[in-house]
């Protein structure tokens, strides 16, 4: 085993990564930018190193600073946690080189992987079922045609894509042209490489994917599928594992392609196998995530298994410590990614600093995050501030313990997505367990419909705002009287005042 | 004391209010009359306690008098006011008509321009669209009517504050 | 189902219990004091009531408030979590006599099984293996008598005794009416009631108990052990589930003598049967606990069952939802019970403000806690602030997870038995999982033994604590030297003082 | 500037510090230069990062010149003072030395008396028993000497810093 490890990333992955050293009894390493100096990953680390400027660029993207980090502290391996380096196969040979072992599959395997075109060809090879559509990039002039020859609807897609950036769905002929401007301007801004493809869109389409684990000995297992198909733009906001509905029969299917995909492309580490699902429950190979998800967690919570101390084992050399057979799905698990942004306006970003921070806990919840009390939620950086992960016996109970820990969870200062989690747990779709990646879009007005609560209780609600209003204006009032003696507290005015500038704001745009 | 509460754009309706002591309330609604224990913990929660039903509620104050309420996972945009100072309200609450300035909420990058100068624009279309946090966010205008400035251009990066573009409604622009 | 219910308790176990209600759509009402108006079980409640004061008898355990809350509230049941009303008989009688179901067993068997020397002659005719000793109450006189009878050493115990409380453990002669008299009046103040018995002191005892689950339509079964051998002053301080090196037949026998006690008394609802195990691996009942106990949740952890819901719902009549044999062991799970007490200063409890709570997270571990940042841990009650459990899917899994969990676990301007927990999962003894009751006295010097981290990283935390004394001695000059125009936050100066206060105090205690 | 650092009762050594920027310092200690980089959050929290090597520690004033420092779970008590007010600092020092007056920490209640006025008491020995937050805790005395005041009754309730005993060396108690 490793006896000390760099964690190339910020946030909760890289809480969770050092977390995963710390119990395997491995030094971890954090690396910082300006802004992350009092990051809660840095506090969690035995060891921390500056990294560079607030812009990813120029900081958690620099591959020479981070290389030199890991020569300076003497680290023998380096975690890419998701995002940012992670799927960069170029730096995974740069590390190989350099002799610093890269937790996660070989570079070349992650450039056939990590882009979706080259993907598609190596899948349709292995055997492995393929969404109907082109496996070379397009120019708008080709992209048109082929839109043409497939038929409409269609998804566009950018090559270098990954989780929803430069996707567009495309309904009607005259989208067409708007979807590939923006898709390729969102590629280029997310990737740096506009090119795109174009897929057959799949009607009521469910997001299903399979976590793989593989060890350098050529051994792989798959721990079983989760849902994915509450996503707004594109984006997946709750997940659950096992899938709704999904047939022993299917997810034996399910998991063998997507362990025969590994092992046709060498696979080794932890890989997820995203497919889409549709009426008739046949699948089509999506993408290959040549890392650990976001969403991991509720697969390690209807397993049992250590999803990233495996991948650092395995990284280490160790074959993996489990077969197929030995891995059963036990409860139901789900995951609510809590964002800092504005569910009642728009969904628009809420930067700031973190007020009051108060998790949910007790029994059946687990709570992933990379900020406290007192933290800030940085512009520069993507804005999940924390995953809530419950469990359950069943889905009922795992769906009552997320409402009950979604009721728990308390963040001010920032606006979070908990409330739009809320109406969700409370949608009767959801609730059947019978929806599609078109949930949120049909079921929920996009994300603006649905009620965390009954009529009468929101009546209640409402009474009680009321009052608390006149009651707040009444103290406001009162402490402005004493004003003139009052001093307000060091450190608490600052927030408020951009509080203040913020939202007059927020309520122009509104 | 009497507090005129309304939810925005909606008409107000009066709270009688008296603090019998620390934290507890006697309050005029629906001309009923209710006892309210109020207990504050940290600078925007608070525990209300009326005729036995608990509730954890939170007031964060937005402008001069509105005060968003969460309670229960719903959000209200509430303004509330001292009777006496009514006018100043009415004034207030008309801040979402005539020109609209729109200010950027954060820094970020100018993406697109979907609209120009002297364009009609209605409610709600999007008029430019800003990525920040990684999310591309579109703009839209706040009202029916013209653009009359525009204060960025494509792939400009701005800071938090900045004058995106102004929006006037049909008859005071020209 | 219920429709509401009433939480007769406070802190983390008034929380659990809510967290159960919410979870089964059953609206809770919490009661608390004068000093519990701010407390989290008041905030996670639907309902609250102000049920006294500070004083537990002018308030949690005032039977005729408690019950004028149940009818003005219109509950149906009374939840009494554990302490305060929790085994008393009479209360479950009047619950019963006024038409509230009082969620645990009925009065006559809480008090057949309350008093201990009554449980011990019940369980004698049950058949199940006592402690040898006396079977009625002593006086002085009658105590010397037989702890020569039955010879040293020997454990003083009170009748109405529970949680270690008025206990003593006789060694030598000379001990022994210093033990009578301590334990008298520590059981008097702790029960009211001073009478005692003696039982032989097994030698090298461990302690053992067995969850049970019982129903009120005669069906019991039991959710296999917990070891409790690590105690200080007779207090549990961490547990563990399963028990280390309990064979298959042992946890058969014990788990059917618990069944066994359990229908002999006409049991219903969730108990304990608390076993003493001597080197032979011989067992002897020591007591049975008719209520939830503040280790449940590591039961939980490895069963995947919801004893609090459960119990709740065979209180509203249902049966239990599951038999013996759809219950297994799964994994490993470990508590520790973080109290407000200070371990580098003789344990001496440590109320005050929280000032800093940033509860340890991730992957197998769970935190029920009452508290939060900026919550009041007053003098009036039980000093424990959480309970931290973590599982894994081996016991060297949940050692390492709860090393992990503790060290990120930061409670600050209380003391906490933090450190001390830190210094027994380092302990080579504990790690072995060979230990019985004397463990902390034998190998820990009674809690002051152990460390926490090697000699060298002490040394090198040494280094480092010097220089941020004298970094934290500059800025608190520098910050003096500008008193003058700084005005202190409101509101953070008050604490301080006390803190000031209380820390001369203590340095003068050592 | 240097500040001289003692545990308890033990020698002190010279620390070196100069603020190079805000939360960053240069040190010496040992006879070696080191930059410290002591990031606060909170009141009392910090993340120091020295050659790399990352420390959460916490710096709780205890008194005078009293620092309880918390880092990797090890309780330091130490004292720390500018080497002028060193002086000072000697005096400070003595506090576990004379004349011993005990007071209770918090509320609770006395529940036995092990000790009268007069009897010589060695140190650790326990003088009263009080209970608080239902435990029994045994009260013992800081040092060797004569109980020369006992300011409690059994069964008295007692307020937090109220006197519970005094105990001075013999030689003093006379």
């Amino acid at each position: 085993m490793f006896k000390k490890i760099v964690i190339a990333n910020r946030g909760e992955i890289a809480v969770r990564v050092i977390r995963a050293c710390r119990e395997l009894g491995v030094r971890s390493v954090a690396v910082y930018s300006d802004v992350d100096r009092d990051a809660l990953h840095v506090r969690y680390a035995d060891e921390a190193y500056h990294c560079g400027e607030p812009r990813a660029s120029e900081s958690y993207l620099r591959i020479d600073r981070i290389l030199e980090i890991a020569r300076e502290s003497g680290a023998e391996a380096i975690h890419p946690g998701y995002g940012f380096l992670a799927e960069n196969g170029d730096f995974a040979d740069r590390c190989e080189r350099e002799g610093v072992v890269f937790i996660g599959p070989r570079g070349d395997v992650m450039r056939s992987m990590g882009d979706k075109v080259t993907a598609r060809q190596t899948m349709e090879k292995a055997g492995v079922p393929i969404v109907p559509g082109t496996t070379e990039r397009l120019s708008d002039e080709q992209a048109t045609e082929w839109a043409h020859k497939i038929g409409l609807p269609v998804m566009v897609k950018a090559s270098a894509g990954g989780g929803g950036k430069g996707m567009r769905l495309v309904r009607a002929e005259k989208e067409l042209a708007q979807a590939l401007k923006r898709a390729r301007s969102e590629a280029k801004a997310s990737f740096g490489d506009d090119s795109l493809y174009i897929e057959k869109f799949v009607e009521e389409p469910r997001h299903i994917e399979i976590q793989l684990l593989a060890d350098t000995q050529g051994n792989a297992v798959h721990l079983f599928e989760r849902e994915c198909s509450v996503q707004r733009r594109h984006q997946k906001v709750i997940e659950e594992a096992p899938g709704n509905g999904i047939s022993e029969d299917l997810r034996a299917r399910m998991g063998a392609a997507a362990v025969a995909a590994a092992k046709a492309v060498g696979y080794a580490g932890a890989g997820t196998c995203e497919f889409l699902v549709d009426r008739n429950d046949d699948f089509y190979f999506l993408e290959m995530n040549t890392r650990v998800q976001v969403e991991h967690a509720i697969t390690e919570a209807i397993t049992g298994i250590d999803i990233v101390k495996t991948m650092i084992r395995v990284a280490a050399g160790e074959p993996l410590p489990f077969r197929q057979e030995d891995l059963a799905i036990s409860g139901h698990a789900i995951e609510a990614r809590i964002y800092a942004e504005d569910p009642d306006n728009n969904f628009v970003p809420s930067p700031g600093q973190i007020l009051v921070y108060r998790p949910s806990g007790g029994i059946g919840v687990r709570v992933d995050s990379g900020v406290y009390q007192g933290a800030q939620v940085t512009v520069y950086y993507d804005p999940m501030v924390a995953k809530l992960i419950t469990w359950g016996r069943d889905r009922d109970e795992a769906i009552e313990r997320m409402r009950r820990a979604l009721f728990e969870f308390v963040v001010k200062g920032i606006k979070t997505s908990i409330p739009f989690h809320q109406r969700v747990l409370n949608n009767p779709i959801f609730l059947s367990g019978r929806y599609d990646t078109g949930f949120i879009d049909q079921h929920m007005d996009g994300g603006k419909g649905g009620s965390a609560i009954s009529g009468a209780e929101k009546e209640d609600a409402r009474r009680v705002a009321h009052i608390l209003a006149a009651i707040a204006a009444y103290r406001r009032d009162k402490q402005r009287a004493n004003a003139a003696t009052a001093t307000a507290p060091v450190g608490v005015e600052a927030p408020w005042k951009s509080y203040g500038r913020r939202s007059q704001m927020r309520g122009m745009l509104r | 004391m009497k507090y005129l509460v309304a939810e925005k754009g909606g008409e107000s309706q009066a709270i009688g209010l008296e603090e019998l002591s620390e934290g507890l309330y006697e309050v005029q609604i629906d001309g009923v009359t209710l006892h309210v224990d109020a207990a504050k913990s940290g600078r925007t929660i608070y525990s209300i306690i009326q005729d036995g039903q608990q509730y954890e509620a939170m007031a964060e104050e937005k402008g001069a008098h509105g005060f968003d309420v969460l309670v229960r996972g719903q959000l209200f945009h509430l303004e509330a006011q001292d009777e006496r100072s009514q006018l100043l309200a009415a004034s207030a609450q008309t801040v979402a008509e005539g020109k609209q300035v729109i200010e950027a909420e954060m820094p970020g990058k100018v993406v697109k321009l979907e609209a120009a100068v002297g364009d009609t624009v209605v409610e709600g279309q999007g008029v430019l669209v800003l990525e920040a946090m990684k999310m591309e966010n579109e703009i839209p205008s706040p009202i029916d009517g013209i653009v009359t400035e525009i204060g960025v251009s494509e792939g400009e990066a701005v800071e938090g504050g900045q004058l995106l573009f102004v929006v006037e409604p049909p008859e005071q622009a020209d």
